[in-house]
């Protein structure tokens, strides 16, 4: 299905396409979303702890969705600012599962390839390989990765917390594996299938 | 045969035990009232007869016919359209006549099963597996038994009936007081009830023949008789939770069960003017239940095993829908 | 067994008129009338159906005239209008057939609007749909039967339940016509929530100036006999002739001798947090009036907290009561009293705000609830009308209020409590004007929608009280900036700035919500009346018959029935008493005449029945081992023929026969003669 | 009742090492008994929820799948890490809600012979166990030292009360759980209003001024109320805090000091472990002179504010708790 | 052969709740599947088993029984007695090889019309998979809203059929 441009948003386009996204936002979502039942309220944007750096607080990005707005909402920088500290989550008084809908809209912006920084989505990515690869997580291995390639201006400044970690022994060089790896590897590829097929 | 002049009198065995044909005899010395005062003229179980006979004689010329037992073959059915035919008064007499009764039961099942349980069961000695076939030729020509319809019948369901006699087997006594009763009609003593009647029978249900003391029935858990010991000689057996069809059965028979020491079974059907018996008994169980949550109405009703079998055990096939879906969808 | 044996032979064929609306094209546009109507004549003549017409407005007089008419030229014996829902217009083909000479109850509505043009699109199907939905009428009135209206009469008498002021306004209202009220108060004084307010929106009135009046006027009337301290404990018969039992607490004071000088409460040494009346911000007596202007005037000593009943000594009050009025020997005392109607003025609890914890209440000093706020304004309040911090003496400087606390939550309550944004504009004003401090107001949606109240949103606007469009995530003190040092925080999204904000107070006023009382679930089962899923108690009609319930002779008014303000509260409380009023004057009550009845000769006194009934209507009778319905207290719901074993409950409107023929006729069983 | 399923999550063996080992030293005082999952794998923390649906609840719910299968006696889980609990929980829970999920999920499950059926288990954080089946009066029978003077800043996070599908917790802003159980060790509490807000995630890894602003807002105000050090229920949190303050400082040219400690290493020491058997000296900053406060033994000097005198002001409503039934605070 | 079956349903209502939700989702012009045929009680209590054994075996494929919500009943308790005689029912329809979904309990107050509809709605689908009942004949569809047209209600042959 095209999407819509955003200037045929703003020219008002049909109402029947512009639902498409909310509906589509919310089936992609764990859980039953109630993304629909937003009163614009704004609980969310005041209590989310992060809101300050946000390009559109949570409560308009739900508008966004409801105009259609695909790509400005899958461009914002909300959902990768998001902590899912789950403030928002408790006190919406519509019962809106905000921080899964958030996750829905990163796996969108991904595969949209929309996102305007690319530090957050591959720093997941990159959390997912080692797992996939060990079944475990392995921080310096991430760590190495991701901050060579994020922050290496960063790293002076961190060498003392990472020698801090490596000497007490709360990071290993040596990455630990499950017994497993077949029987994960495979419950993982029928998963990516069925998401596919979804 | 020498000419009589005595009205004539029928009785027919269909589909039944044989227990109606007992409870006649058992009303004692008036068997020889009926002898008295009619012509027996077809009666296999007491006398030799042949339905070459009965179809010889003139339509209506049968003045009281009690026909008992259900309709479940076809020679069932011929025997049923012909005594309808010869008989003036067509009583629908016993439980399995009036409502299919125990072998109604059957009607849960597909016939080809009934068949299957009858010669091919453990309790059967069939090694070759041989079932009974409907015709058979021998040299002297073809032979036939009876073919089975795939449900069983009341009677009403195959010809029109003007009287109704339920009871497994009906009271001896009110056996009794029908003869009674159609012997003054004979004699212009009396007149005969309103077509349709349920003749032999109370007005109200077995509670009100019931000698137990009842009060507001509350119960927690439903539980059979032999779980309960000693069961309380005076008290309700609905409100001690076992299942009595008492409340929804015919009075009648005096509440014989309840007075012994047992629950009704329901053999004398339903009320005047019911119209679905396992219905009556659905509301009158769910009506005791002391809970509200699904959950814990569920948990009491698990007490009653077979809720269709304890609704329906002597009136499957006269109820609304008549048999299970399974004996239905036979092709 | 079969049911032709129940039927009985060759019943004589009634002649019924079928009618079919188009509604305009609200029937017509869906439903292919015309040819419902042919089909009706085709398919249905052989029960009977002698005459089928379709026209435009079947309701108008004109199409009245057209049944009315047909019934006494045709003869018709009976009636199916095919037209909109019954619930609309049943009364109005009755009235129509009475004025004819045919007895209503042989008039049935088939509901071809609500249920098939309105909410269908596909013409032949719902035209299908239609033409199935008049068999099932046609079948059903024909086993309709005639019935007359009952009639009861009905005591003079009124019990009103509650003395805030919807029970107030009631009260009066009757008892000025010249009838007797008994009004049972369970607090020591009548006035309930609106004597503890300072000032009423939108004018402004001193809360206490305009109710006084009429509390005194209750208390002193003739036609009223006031029980406070009281409780209803037991209700029993039916409308005109209710049975009501109330428990009188004992108040330790002897009413006779007490003059209400009040040296008893001077002269106690025990101080008491006052929950009730001060809302938990100031004190009281253990003996004690809840305030000044109480109505009785007469004390009650609360058990619990006197030195006397804990420890067996003191007797303080007994000692300088000039007239010997304590008695300390007094007990609970039961009333009997029997009424024709009851209004029920039970009112509301506040929602409890500690529950909302991200705000603060009862961790953080300077939140306030709304009636703590009432309290701090209100001259006679424990800080004089001093609007001051926790601290009893700092004034603050800057005060948010917030709106929608507990209500429009699926957290908490998912209903509007109504009166809390004017409330909120209300505080904003009485801060702004006694303290001078900066106000902020933050809501959802601001609902000031009757009349005057929008006027006084804009004078609050006018006086300078900003207002942020946004629900507060959290009231905190955990100060991220130097500037919010010592101070609350209301962290919020200004939604039409569209931006976070932090705005450091130095107090908070929460608007609290109204919730149904804790105990409405056993007051409406004592009353016979129901509760909706929120709470309130249920009203006959939520439009048209908003102060009636399911229970002839019961009314509810006031926030019992639901959240509403002060004039809406006495309008109801006035309707109530109309209703009640008409009742009386007419001396006797016309019942639906749908009711159940016991067959005694086909009735075995299983006793399955008689725990069937909420309503008591039930009887045993020993004697002849049979049950028995009181038509009076039967409220027709059926319940009871659909249990009774032996089929010997009948009940009128809805039998058997009727349901029967019209669930056949649904099926299209009675397209054509059945055959035997 | 004392015997769980226990899935200690990925960072017990590194990062959050000290946490582990002072699990293990409590465990045992408190007649517990953890059997770990066998073969348990990472539950994705927040990282796969955002790129696949299917595959991240897939990865967790093999877990699941394993735990169900090695149920003996036990139905109960028991996480000590938020975001693994909450993981575990979030899956129980929504394959619930979304049949359809649960259904897919379950096939790819088929895929390595495996299954879960949703609302088998209970999943539970540690601190849940210990102060709701465990009890603070067992807790408290076996304080050998109390921390007396010990001032600690309870410190809850925010993946722990949230969004708390089965209603576990005393409330989701300020719950009172940590609180009652570091008062039951006899430490001096302080009230902490950020006890739930946001450590910053992974916000150390992709966006780390946000991170660090809200790092500040956590020791800042810890320290404004004068604690010695912090306490933690979640190896995350602990990371974040512990390991990130010294850029945090360097971002704001501030000098904070402040340890965070694992809650369950504080319980060690009540219970008069070691400690080097608590994995205490592994946290980057290092808490030894918060430590020296219990070492001396320093006499309670200030007294907890007593409740107000009637006439100083207006009367506070009482607090409220939504377990005001439940055996919580004894 | 359910590809194209529309089912034939009779649903029971109070007069208090569920009807006038029906009304609600007429008044609000919702749209929902047609096949529901409605019969008006005073209260849920009213149900007679009796009346769901006749649409059954009278041709209706599934019977949707509608009344107030638990608590709120407005002659105060009487659907509790509609609950239970229901789930007794459901059992005695399962002995007789009837699916005891085609039996279903909804609860619907007043202000509930959308409720109506998308439950009225859900449950002709689920009947729509169940396929026809046909009580009694096997080879018979219960009158459909085609079949109105030509309104020939073809009787249930004789059950007298050869077998063995």
């Amino acid at each position: 299905m095209p999407h819509m441009t955003d200037e045929r948003v703003r020219a008002g386009m049909t109402r029947e396409e512009d639902l498409s996204l909310l509906h589509e936002v919310s089936m992609k979502t764990a859980g039953v979303s109630h993304l629909e039942m937003c009163i614009q309220c704004g609980t969310c944007g005041g209590s989310c702890p992060v809101a300050q750096a946000m390009d559109h607080t949570p409560r308009m990005l739900f508008a966004m969705l409801r105009a259609g707005m695909r790509d400005e909402v899958l461009r914002s920088n909300t959902m990768w600012l998001c902590v899912s500290c789950y403030h928002c989550v408790v006190r919406c008084p519509q019962e809106v599962h905000i921080a899964d809908v958030m996750y829905t809209l990163k796996s969108m912006a991904i595969q949209a390839k929309l996102y305007t920084d690319s530090t957050a989505p591959d720093f997941s990515q990159t959390f997912i390989d080692m797992i996939k690869m060990f079944g475990r997580s392995y921080e310096m291995g991430l760590a190495s990765r991701h901050y060579l390639r994020h922050f290496p201006l960063r790293l002076p400044g961190m060498l003392p917390m990472g020698y801090g970690m490596l000497t007490k022994g709360r990071m290993s060089m040596i990455p630990k594996k499950i017994k497993h790896m077949d029987q994960l590897k495979k419950i993982m590829a029928r998963a990516k299938q069925l998401e596919l097929t979804s | 045969m020498t000419a009589n002049t005595k009205p004539k009198f029928a009785m027919y065995w269909a589909a039944s035990c044989g227990g109606c044909e007992i409870a006649v005899l058992n009303t004692h010395e008036k068997i020889l009232d009926v002898d008295a005062n009619f012509e027996v003229v077809f009666w296999p179980v007491a006398m030799d007869a042949k339905y070459k006979d009965v179809e010889a004689m003139e339509d209506g010329s049968i003045l009281l016919t009690l026909f008992n037992g259900g309709i479940r073959n076809d020679e069932n059915e011929h025997i049923a359209k012909l005594l309808r035919q010869k008989s003036k008064i067509l009583v629908s007499f016993g439980s399995c006549a009036c409502e299919g009764c125990i072998p109604g039961l059957a009607n849960l099942s597909p016939v080809e099963e009934i068949v299957h349980t009858a010669f091919n069961t453990l309790t059967t000695d069939n090694p070759h597996e041989i079932y009974p076939r409907t015709t058979f030729d021998v040299p002297e020509g073809e032979l036939h038994i009876p073919i089975l319809s795939k449900v069983l019948r009341p009677l009403d369901q195959v010809v029109d009936v003007d009287y109704y006699m339920p009871g497994c087997p009906p009271e001896s006594h009110q056996i009794a007081a029908v003869i009674d009763l159609v012997i003054k009609v004979v004699n212009g003593e009396a007149e005969l009830p309103p077509k349709g009647s349920v003749i032999g029978v109370g007005n109200s249900t077995v509670c009100d023949e019931c000698p137990r003391t009842r009060n507001v029935k509350m119960i927690k858990a439903f539980k059979r008789i032999q779980d309960i010991a000693p069961l309380d000689p005076t008290l309700c057996i609905l409100e001690q939770g076992i299942p009595c069809n008492g409340p929804a059965t015919r009075s009648g028979c005096n509440a014989r069960c309840p007075q012994a020491g047992a629950q009704c079974i329901g053999c004398y059907g339903p009320a005047e003017g019911v119209m679905d018996y396992g219905a009556r008994l659905i509301t009158a169980f769910s009506s005791v239940i002391d809970a509200t949550t699904p959950e814990e109405i569920d948990r009491i009703l698990d007490g009653i095993p077979d809720p269709t079998g304890q609704v329906y055990r002597f009136n499957l096939a006269g109820s609304l829908l008549k048999a299970s879906q399974s004996a239905w969808k036979v092709k | 067994m079969s049911d032709k044996r129940s039927s009985p032979v060759d019943k004589k064929l009634e002649r019924v008129g079928v009618y079919v609306c188009h509604c305009g094209s609200n029937i017509a546009g869906t439903v292919d009338v015309v040819d419902v109507t042919k089909w009706a004549q085709e398919k249905l003549g052989h029960l009977g159906v002698v005459i089928t017409r379709e026209y435009k407005f079947m309701c108008s007089s004109l199409g009245q005239e057209l049944i009315e008419k047909d019934i006494k030229e045709l003869g018709l014996t009976r009636v199916v209008v095919a037209a909109c829902s019954p619930h609309l217009h049943e009364k109005t083909f009755r009235t129509a057939a009475k004025n004819a000479g045919l007895n209503p109850y042989l008039v049935e509505l088939a509901s071809i609007r609500e249920q098939v043009s309105w909410v269908h699109t596909d013409k032949a199907v719902a035209t299908a749909k239609a033409k199935a939905v008049v068999a099932g009428a046609v079948s059903r009135v024909i086993e309709n039967v005639a019935l007359d209206e009952i009639k009861v009469p009905i005591n003079p008498n009124t019990l009103i339940v509650g003395g805030g002021i919807a029970g107030i306004q009631s009260a009066l209202e009757i008892a000025n016509a010249g009838f007797h009220v008994y009004l049972v108060e369970r607090e020591p004084s009548i006035g309930g929530h609106m004597a503890q307010f300072d000032k009423t929106f939108p004018t402004l009135d001193c809360s206490a100036c305009i109710l006084t009046p009429r509390m005194v006027e209750v208390g002193t009337h003739p036609n009223i006999t006031l029980l406070t301290w009281s409780d209803v404990v037991n209700v029993s018969g039916y409308v005109g002739n209710f049975h009501v039992t109330i428990n009188k607490k004992a108040r330790f004071v002897n009413e006779e001798l007490c003059t209400g000088c009040g040296i008893c409460q001077e002269k106690c040494p025990k101080k008491v947090i006052d929950e009730v009346y001060e809302a938990g911000l100031g004190y009281r007596k253990a003996v004690y009036t809840p305030f000044a202007q109480a109505v009785p005037n007469f004390p009650v000593m609360d058990k619990e907290n006197c030195t006397y009943f804990i420890k067996g000594t003191c007797k303080a009050c007994e000692k300088f009561c000039p007239t010997g009025a304590i008695d300390f020997k007094q007990e609970d005392q039961l009333i009997h009293i029997d009424v024709g109607n009851i209004v029920l003025a039970t009112g509301y609890d506040l929602f409890d705000a500690r529950r909302v914890s991200n705000y603060g209440y009862g961790r953080l000093p300077n939140v306030f609830t709304s009636l703590e706020f009432e309290r701090l304004s209100n001259a006679a309040g424990p800080t004089t009308g001093n609007i001051v911090l926790r601290d009893g003496k700092t004034t603050p400087k800057s005060v948010g209020i917030i709106h929608c606390v507990g209500s429009r939550d699926k957290n908490f309550n998912n209903y509007c409590s109504v009166i809390c944004c004017m409330q909120g504009l209300k505080f904003a004003h009485l801060v702004h004007e006694r303290t001078g401090a900066t106000v902020y107001n933050f809501y959802i949606d601001m609902r000031t929608a009757y009349k005057a109240y929008d006027e006084f949103y804009q004078r609050v606007l006018e006086e300078g009280t900003l207002f942020v469009r946004g629900k507060v995530a959290e009231v905190t003190n955990a100060a991220r900036y130097e500037n919010e040092k010592g101070k609350l925080i209301i962290q919020v999204e200004d939604t039409l700035a569209g931006k976070q904000r932090r705005i450091p107070v130095d107090m908070v006023i929460l608007s609290s919500g109204l919730q149904p009382r804790h105990d409405a679930k056993e007051v409406g089962k004592l009353f016979g009346i129901s509760c909706s899923t929120d709470g309130w108690f249920t009203e006959k009609h939520p439009k048209l018959d908003p102060v009636a319930t399911m229970t002839e002779g019961i009314y509810i008014v006031g926030c019992a029935q639901g959240p509403k303000d002060i004039p809406s509260s006495v309008a109801q409380g006035a309707a109530a008493s109309a209703r009640v009023l008409d009742k009386i004057l007419q001396r006797e009550v016309t019942l639906e005449p749908i009711k159940a009845t016991v067959d005694q000769a086909k009735c075995s006194g299983c006793k399955i029945c008689n725990g069937m009934c909420p309503f008591n209507a039930i009887t045993f009778i020993a004697d002849d081992n049979v049950s028995e319905i009181n038509p009076a207290l039967c409220q027709g719901c059926g319940t009871c023929v659909a249990a009774c074993p032996a089929g010997a409950i009948s009940g009128t409107g809805f039998s058997d026969a009727q349901i029967i023929a019209q669930i056949d006729g649904l099926l299209l069983r009675n397209l054509e003669p059945e055959l035997a | 009742m004392n015997k769980y399923l226990f899935y200690p999550g990925c960072s017990m063996e590194s990062s959050g090492k000290a946490y582990g080992d002072s699990i293990h030293a409590i465990v045992e005082p408190l007649d517990l008994d953890f059997e770990e999952i066998d073969d348990w794998n990472c539950c994705g923390a927040t990282e796969y929820l955002g790129i696949n649906l299917i595959p991240a609840y897939s990865l967790i719910a093999r877990n699941l799948a394993l735990a169900a299968k090695q149920m003996n006696g036990t139905h109960t889980v028991v996480a000590p890490c938020s975001a693994c609990y909450l993981n575990l929980a979030k899956a129980d829970y929504y394959m619930q809600e979304r049949p359809t999920l649960g259904e897919k999920v379950n096939e790819a499950l088929a895929a390595g012979d495996l299954q879960y059926k949703p609302g088998t288990l209970d999943v539970r954080h540690l601190i849940d166990i210990l102060v709701y089946d465990v009890g603070l009066e067992k807790i408290r029978s076996k304080v050998v030292r109390p921390l007396h003077g010990l001032k600690v800043v309870p410190y809850m996070g925010c993946m722990l009360p949230r969004p708390d599908y089965q209603h576990r917790w005393s409330d989701h802003e300020h719950p009172t759980e940590l609180d009652d159980l570091l008062r039951a060790l006899g430490a001096d509490v302080i009230d902490y209003p950020l006890t739930t807000e946001c450590c910053g995630g992974h916000m150390t890894q992709i966006g780390p001024e946000t991170a660090f602003e809200l790092i500040r807002r956590l020791i800042a105000d810890a320290d404004e109320r004068g604690a010695h050090l912090m306490a933690t229920v979640c190896p995350m949190c602990q990371m974040n805090i512990d390991a990130y303050q010294h850029e945090t400082n360097g971002f704001f040219g501030t000098h904070y000091h402040m340890p965070v400690l694992f809650f369950t290493q504080l319980m060690g020491l009540a219970f008069g472990k070691e400690p080097d058997e608590l994995g205490i000296g592994l946290e980057l900053v290092s808490s030894r002179n918060a430590l020296a406060n219990i070492g001396i033994e320093v006499p309670i000097t200030q007294e907890p504010a007593g409740p107000r005198k009637k006439d100083e002001g207006l009367p506070m409503p009482r607090r409220w708790t939504k377990h005001e039934g439940k055996e919580a605070v004894k | 052969m359910t590809e194209n079956f529309e089912p034939t349903i009779i649903g029971f209502t109070c007069n208090w709740c569920s009807y006038r939700a029906a009304d609600l989702a007429g008044t609000a012009r919702m749209k929902y599947a047609p096949n529901v045929r409605l019969v008006r009680m005073m209260c849920s209590g009213r149900l007679d088993p009796t009346f769901v054994l006749r649409a059954l075996s009278g041709g209706a494929d599934g019977v949707m029984i509608t009344g107030c919500h638990p608590g709120e009943c407005h002659y105060i308790e009487q659907n509790y007695k509609a609950l239970r005689r229901f789930l007794l029912l459901r059992r005695v329809l399962k002995g007789l090889g009837i699916e005891p979904e085609r039996v279903k309990l909804v609860w619907a107050s007043a202000a509930e019309g959308a409720r109506f509809a998308s439950e009225t709605t859900a449950f002709v689908e689920e009947i729509r998979k169940l396929g026809p009942l046909a009580w009694g004949n096997p080879d018979h569809r219960p009158p459909t809203m085609e079949d109105i047209e030509s309104s020939v209600v073809s009787r249930p042959p004789s059950e007298m059929e050869v077998i063995v």
